[in-house]
């Protein structure tokens, strides 16, 4: 027994009927017709060489647009996953954009005893609290902020900033803790289950003692780390983990939040974190379709069928990874729509690096604002309601 | 038959407007009272209305009407009304003709109303011509012997004999092994049941035995048939002697058996070369090597290796043992975190690796694909192969060696399995060609029971009186078997319900006196409805044996085509002779009829 | 004893059973939704692995079964209720007034023609084609007698209009004609309701309805159909151009546990090559290309046509799932595979989606009034899978066809003659 | 000049062509006389030359399609025949033209209409047969 053969256990690759949907639909083979995610399954199914070392499975991102469209279910990104676990214990070193830096950064916060300075956004007109019913996960904004300063038309810190606003608007003093460390989603994903393991004890911990019953995220990576893998590992947790939508949503729904009129018109681009990962499309299209004159213009490539934004965990941009960018942000134009929302801070970062000063196409073809969902929804929340 | 002066009435049909405002209905009528015979013509708004029925069954009466013609729409909807119209104005139904003026001229020649009414007159007196020459007929009834004959007394027939017996039909069933049970009998499970296979079929064979209505004649074969439909004089020859019996009806539910691939992936070459088959019995015996890795090959044989067709069954097959060799038990769906986020199925590690080589799965239906996924599920292993590049069996001291061409990944493979099992097809027993002469019915290209019709008639022969099912027919699963031996049953069952068979008298009757016995007539006939049969013919004192052709009007269906073929205008086919085809075509050329009448 | 039994469902399974009941002396009412009988295999063109023409063959079937002394056919009915048990069960039937008199009726499309509401879909023709408020469903249709859809005609919503009751010679159009319920009694009863084809527009993947030259194989079996909309010219939707290259894809919604249908429908890979071979009789410079899972020749005679196809109609198999895009030039529907491992795309004319045939909504709903048990899918289930394939749990009763599991036309009509067999043995005739 | 063709049609497939093609309104010239048979594998060469002597420009034989037949194959005599038929037209001296034999099934009433349209411009083609006729 290999730790393929257990993979292909835990992936249900053993489903595989090499029917070649996966290839199908997967946009890197859509762009690079040497890559298959059907080979990869098939070759370790057929218990050939050590899969692990292909190096196409690096290439994956992971988005589970294959196995959303597996006739038979097949686990396709748990099966990268495992992989590439194996194929760091076999001493592979992957290769990741900006030079390993945000791994290199997560690393460090899983060292013990470090004390951080996270907590610089919080404006003195938002109310956070140590302890409380609800836990606002803030994951790596502040960091990312930082690295990304000089990116145009990124504003992270601002979705924290507007999800505290939120809360508060709903009469909720969110617990937002500087010992918070980083969720570990990349690092899983490059197959240091080691240090992501670390992690995922310091946040664990940490909201155990907030006495928190719901954990809210704005980070549709962080919510999968925790709805997945964390439960994975570490069992059920005793709390809800929510999205921000999720959780404006229901307040919506129990009148604790009303939206000022605003005509302007948006599209919606489906994280992979947040849909095929999680089965979260309902939630933002609801409040979005809360705020009264704002209308949602759908992009062909939508929900179920959303195209990934290209970059997963820092491993895979390269030039397919920009095209796949700019063919979205054509998409997002195409709409009309005045901007395009998002839920995933990453989903920002990608899209937005693809608007740079060299493009192979004029720039209005595909320049459109970015905001975040969570900066939307407190921009539009009626004040004093 | 007394040739009577032919009175005709023609009723001549307006369908509203359908004929009437395309064709001069009244100019029609006024013509077709100046043609010869006609006695009586009339027109009609609706001639199928109940007025218009009326009107014939009046005329008919009223002007002692010996021939009724209906000049309307098809005979398709409407011939089976007027028919009986007729009959209960006293009038034989086959002295009846239909004329199509609405589909064949009115609908179609909407913008020439002129030459739509002339060739309505035309289409009529070719009619009355042939109405003239239109002869009564009865349709004759041949009596049922209310008893059926089964061949073969696996799970196929002892169903299609418990049904007609349960319904009321003495049966005999024959088996030519000493116990029931067919093919099943080799077989350790069944798929449907998981049990045992015998075991599973147990209450069918304690039915079957118990039943009165059911003549047991085990370790017995055919040995003769005589007859047709309804009268079939059969022998049976078993260990007591022969037993002869009058049946009315014949269900072939023979079977098949295993196709033995000589030759092939080193079968009778390596001892661990067997057929599925063969593990089943090795499986029913516990005589079973232990195994740590197992191959099957599908389509050993099949698909145009030796054989041309696929077997059906072979993959679910080979799909139940494997599953039974790898041991465990099936993985249940299981989901997990509070999303819809769902964990795999696998079922955990297993003793025996299992693989089965295959061209594609031929899991069909419901049942069979989910045991197929399932099967995946428990890590049975499933590579394809391409028919033009099959895996290859040696040895390499003693171990077996597989080495295969990986199709999806085009890749040279070995393996060393333990233990291989070849998926052959289900072939013919080598009876059936003696069979299928004794009883008149074809064998097909793939040697299996060729039925009347693929679609519509697929237990039927196209020899009336004799029916198939199971797998003497094509390879099919016990259950299918079982259907279809119900089906061949309900089919058997409707001569001998009714008691007799009728024929619509369209059948084609031979001349014996003008017959020379050339035989043509009986080969070229589908159905087999002519015989040759020696007579004694006596000749300026000298008794000659002469070959005399006879239609059997129970089998035959009319289609004529052994009139044409009759050199010496021998046979004729009733309601369609050559004298009232050739009135009708006289008419056409312009020229008046009667002419001749021969 | 009630030696009378109820067929339910008049396609080819309900009129085999029906057929072979009648024959041997025991009446019968046959019940069919729709208002003719014929069923799913009235619409197909032809039928493999013959080439038969379907309506053809079937025609002088739905005749004889019309036309028996001993069925009564009830078109444009459903069964609202069953009662009783074995032998004796009384059924209530739901007549739907088709405010048309079926004696009178002959049938002779007068006020088809003068129908002023002419653009409803014709359901038959898969909406491929039009129909007017008044209607045959189809040419052949059995009984050959007008429909009138209330929902549609202009008299029945509105009041106004009237043209058929005027133009009609034979008086035969009763706007005020009612639905009607008929109890009958009968000692058996067979279930055979057939299949609905599922609709793909939720695999948007393939493209259906939202790329016009994307077909489902039932709308394609009409077009090609020399009876059907386009007396069988193949005209692709988005510009009437005859196609040239036509792709196949198999399994769209079966065969797939995702969707929640795991099963193999049977049929599909059979039809497709069917249909991939009479697109090449129709012209010879026609290339198709058939993508599936795996290729299922398992009935009689299917491998050497599949064979066939592929050495004398040229038609090319490969071993790929499929999604579709569309060239937004000449929207010509582009094939996206696996081929070997690397991903192609061909550039075809018409895609052809070989949907899933699935359990009509109906019958589960029948099954529950009647007492009989569906699987989780919709297939009727059987007492005893092995041995009494056909016998549903409540004595009496029994099924056939595709409304029992995934089968072909001769497994439709030997189960149905299977059916009837069972059903005779309650009644005991002799 | 007003061909006169005679029309052979087999019950199940040809004639119920036709019946469609009356359905369905579909037009075709009024010059076609049809003379319905069982099967045409019951069509013998004397009627098609009885019918060209007595007057007809022109005979077709129509069917159910090669392996449709309800008679499982009365159509393949028929073509041997129409086949035999044809040669001796020939060798008569007779444009064999004026026989022609089609499959028409019962789906195809555009066919039956198309067929005996263009059956009967080729006989106007052809002109008058060399027969006359007897009227």
């Amino acid at each position: 027994m290999t730790a393929v053969d257990d993979l292909i256990r835990d992936a249900g690759a053993y489903y595989c009927i090499e029917c070649g949907k996966c290839t199908t639909v997967c946009p890197i083979a859509n762009a690079n017709p040497e890559f298959a995610p059907r080979l990869i399954v098939v070759k370790a199914m057929a218990g050939i060489a050590n899969v692990a070392l292909e190096p196409d499975i690096w290439r994956c991102m992971t988005c589970e647009t294959c196995s959303e469209m597996c006739p038979y279910n097949v686990l396709y990104s748990e099966f990268i996953r495992g992989l590439r676990a194996e194929a760091v214990s076999t001493g592979i070193v992957p290769v990741c954009s900006q030079h390993d830096l945000m791994q290199t950064m997560m690393r460090i916060m899983a060292t013990p005893g470090i004390e951080q300075n996270r907590l610089g956004w919080v404006t003195p007109d938002l109310k956070i609290a140590d302890k409380g019913e609800v836990f606002y996960f803030t994951g790596c904004l502040p960091q990312m902020s930082t690295i990304f300063r000089d990116q145009e038309d990124v504003n992270l810190l601002g979705i924290a900033q507007s999800a505290v606003k939120i809360f508060n608007r709903a009469g909720i003093t969110p617990v937002v803790s500087n010992q918070e460390v980083c969720c570990g989603h990349d690092l899983n994903w490059t197959g240091d289950e080691v240090n992501f393991e670390k992690l995922m004890r310091i946040n664990l911990d940490l909201i155990k003692k907030s006495g928190a019953a719901k954990v809210v995220f704005t980070c549709a990576e962080c919510l999968r780390t925790f709805e997945i893998d964390y439960q994975d590992i570490a069992g059920d947790l005793d709390y809800e983990l929510l999205h921000i939508s999720e959780f404006v949503d229901d307040l919506v729904a129990e009148g604790k939040i009303t939206f000022d009129g605003v005509e302007e018109k948006v599209t919606y681009h489906d994280p992979c974190r947040l849909g095929r990962h999680l089965g979260i499309y309902d939630a933002p299209r609801n409040v979005i379709g809360a705020i009264e004159g704002m209308d949602l213009i759908e992009m062909e490539r939508t929900r179920e069928k959303s195209a990934c934004c290209g970059v997963s965990a820092w491993l895979t941009c390269d030039s397919i990874a920009k095209e796949m960018q700019l063919a979205r942000m054509m998409e997002a134009v195409g709409t009309g729509g005045d901007k395009l929302i998002t839920s995933c801070p990453k989903c920002q970062i990608h899209l937005r690096c693809a608007i740079s000063e060299e493009m192979p196409i004029e720039r209005e073809k595909a320049d459109i604002p970015i905001e975040d969902f969570t900066i939307l929804v407190a921009n539009s929340i009626k004040a004093g309601a | 038959m007394e040739q009577t002066e032919p009175r005709i009435g023609v009723f001549v049909c307006h369908c509203g407007v359908n004929i009437g405002g395309f064709v001069d209905v009244p100019d029609v009528v006024e013509y077709v009272k100046t043609l010869p015979n006609v006695v009586h013509a009339e027109r009609n708004l609706y001639t199928c209305a109940d007025d218009g029925l009326a009107a014939i069954r009046d005329a008919i009466k009223e002007h002692d009407l010996n021939r009724v013609i209906v000049a309307s729409c098809t005979p398709r909807t409407h011939a089976p009304l007027f028919k009986r119209t007729c009959e209960e104005a006293g009038l034989n139904k086959y002295l009846f003709e239909f004329v199509n003026i609405r589909e064949h001229c009115s609908w179609v020649h909407m913008k020439e109303p002129e030459k739509a009414t002339a060739k309505a007159k035309q289409l009529i007196a070719m009619g009355v011509a042939k109405a003239a020459l239109l002869e009564p007929q009865e349709e004759e009834r041949v009596p049922v012997e209310p008893k059926a004959l089964v061949l073969g007394g696996g799970v196929a027939g002892m169903t299609a004999a418990l049904s007609l017996a349960n319904q009321g039909f003495e049966t005999y069933l024959v088996e030519k092994e000493d116990e029931l049970g067919g093919f099943v009998r080799n077989l350790d499970t069944l798929y449907q049941t998981g049990k045992d296979a015998l075991e599973s079929i147990t209450p069918l064979i304690e039915k079957v035995t118990a039943n009165k209505n059911i003549h047991m004649l085990t370790s017995s074969t055919l040995k003769d048939v005589e007859g047709y439909i309804g009268n079939y004089e059969v022998t049976i020859a078993g260990d007591g002697g022969e037993t002869v019996a009058k049946v009315g009806a014949i269900i072939v539910a023979t079977g098949a058996e295993e196709y033995k691939p000589a030759g092939l992936y080193g079968y009778g070459e390596y001892e661990n070369v067997v057929t599925l088959k063969e593990f089943e019995r090795m499986e029913k015996e516990k005589a079973l090597p232990e195994v740590k890795s197992v191959a099957f090959i599908q389509c050993a044989g099949a698909r145009g290796q030796v054989l041309e067709y696929c077997s059906r069954i072979c993959c679910t097959n080979a799909i139940k043992s494997a599953m039974k060799l790898v041991g465990t038990d099936a993985p249940e769906a299981e989901v997990t975190g509070r999303r819809r986020r769902r964990r795999a199925v696998a079922a955990p590690p297993h003793e025996t690796e299992v693989t089965i080589f295959n061209r594609g799965i031929t899991t069909y239906g419901v049942e069979h694909e989910l045991m197929y996924n399932t099967a995946r599920g428990m890590g049975v292993k499933f590579v394809k192969y391409a028919p033009e590049n099959p895996p290859e069996v040696s040895k390499e001291g003693d171990k077996l060696v597989v080495s295969y061409h990986h199709e999806t990944l085009k890749m040279e493979q070995t393996m060393y399995p333990d233990l291989i099992i070849l998926s052959t097809p289900l072939v013919q027993i080598p009876e059936a060609e003696e069979l299928s002469k004794m009883l008149k019915v074809p064998l097909g290209r793939d040697k299996f029971f060729f039925e009347a019709h693929v679609k519509l008639r697929p237990l039927d022969f196209a020899t009336d009186g004799v029916y198939l099912c199971g797998t003497a027919h094509a390879p099919v699963f016990i259950d299918e078997a079982i259907y279809q031996a119900y089906g061949a049953a309900s089919r058997a069952s409707i001569p001998l319900a009714n008691g007799y068979v009728q024929a619509e008298a369209i059948t084609a009757v031979v001349d014996e006196e003008r017959c020379i016995g050339c035989g043509r007539c009986a080969d070229i006939c589908p159905y087999h409805a002519i015989e040759l049969a020696e007579k004694e013919v006596l000749l300026e004192e000298i008794t000659l044996k002469i070959r005399k052709s006879s239609v059997n009007p129970a089998v035959c269906k009319g289609c004529g085509t052994c009139v044409v073929t009759c050199p010496v205008e021998a046979i004729t086919q009733r309601n369609f002779t050559t004298p009232q085809i050739t009135a009708a075509i006289k008419v056409f050329g312009g020229v008046s009829v009667p002419l001749e009448i021969s | 004893m009630v030696n009378k039994a109820l067929v339910i469902g008049a396609g080819v399974a309900g009129i085999q059973a029906s057929l072979d009941l009648a024959d041997k002396g025991i009446e019968v009412y046959v019940v069919e939704k729709e208002p003719s009988i014929g069923g799913r295999m009235s619409q197909l063109d032809k039928t493999f692995p013959t080439n038969d023409c379907s309506i053809c063959i079937l025609a002088p079937k739905m005749a004889d079964c019309f036309g028996h002394h001993n069925i009564n056919v009830m078109t444009y009915s459903e069964v609202q209720d069953v009662t009783g048990s074995a032998g004796d069960f009384t059924v209530t039937v739901l007549k739907k007034a088709r405010y048309v008199d079926e004696a009178k009726c002959t049938g002779c499309g007068e006020c088809m023609e003068k129908c002023p509401v002419k653009k409803i879909p014709n359901k038959f023709e898969m909406g491929l084609g039009f129909r007017r408020a008044i209607y045959l469903p189809f040419l052949q249709a059995v009984p050959r007698v007008a429909t009138i859809d209330a929902e549609n005609c202009l008299y029945l919503t509105k009041g106004k209009c009237g043209t058929c009751a005027k133009v009609c010679q034979r008086e035969a159009i009763l706007y005020d004609q009612k639905d009607e319920i008929v109890e009958i009694n009968v000692g058996a009863i067979i279930v055979a309701t057939g299949y609905d084809v599922w609709d793909p527009t939720p695999a948007s993947e393939y493209g259906y309805g939202r790329y016009p030259n994307v077909y489902t194989a039932m709308e394609y079996e009409r077009l090609i159909c020399a009876a059907g909309p386009t007396q069988g010219h193949m005209e692709r939707r988005s510009d009437g151009k005859r196609p040239l290259k036509i792709a196949f894809i198999q399994c769209v919604g079966s065969r797939n546990v995702q969707m929640g249908r795991p099963y193999c429908c049977s049929v599909c890979c059979m039809h497709s090559t069917k249909e991939a071979i009479l697109a090449r009789e129709h012209h010879d410079d026609i290339e198709s290309f058939i993508f599936y899972k795996a290729l299922r020749t398992f009935g009689k005679g299917f491998n050497e046509y599949m064979e066939r196809a592929k050495s004398d109609y040229g038609v090319v198999y490969i071993n790929s799932d499929a999604t579709v895009q569309e060239n937004p030039e000449n929207q010509n529907p582009i094939v996206v595979y696996d081929l070997d491992g690397h991903i192609e795309k061909k550039e075809v004319d018409i895609v052809v989606l070989a949907t899933s045939l699935i359990p009509r909504p109906e019958t589960r709903i029948l099954a529950e009034k009647i007492g009989i048990s569906v699987d989780q899918f919709g297939f009727l289930e059987s007492v005893d899978k092995l041995l009494a394939p056909l016998d549903t749990k409540i004595p009496g009763v029994f099924m056939a066809g595709y409304c029992h599991e995934p089968m072909d036309i001769p497994e439709a009509v030997a189960q149905a003659s299977g059916a009837a067999a069972r059903a005779a043995e309650v009644m005991e005739v002799r | 000049m007003e061909p006169k063709i005679v029309a052979f049609c087999c019950k199940w497939c040809s004639s119920a062509g036709a019946d469609l093609a009356g359905t369905s309104r579909m037009k075709y010239p009024p010059n076609i006389r049809i003379i319905r048979v069982m099967c045409s594998g019951r069509i013998e060469p004397s009627y098609i030359l009885r019918a060209l002597e007595l007057g007809a420009d022109g005979v077709i034989v129509t069917g159910c399609h090669l392996g449709d037949c309800h008679y499982i194959a009365g159509n393949e005599q028929a073509k041997k025949r129409v086949e035999m038929t044809t040669e001796l037209l020939e060798t008569m001296g007779i444009d064999p033209r004026r026989l022609r034999l089609e499959w028409i099934s019962a789906s195809e009433g555009a066919r039956f209409a198309s067929v005996m349209t263009d059956f009967v411009e080729e006989i106007k083609e052809l002109g008058p047969s060399p027969l006359g006729g007897v009227s």
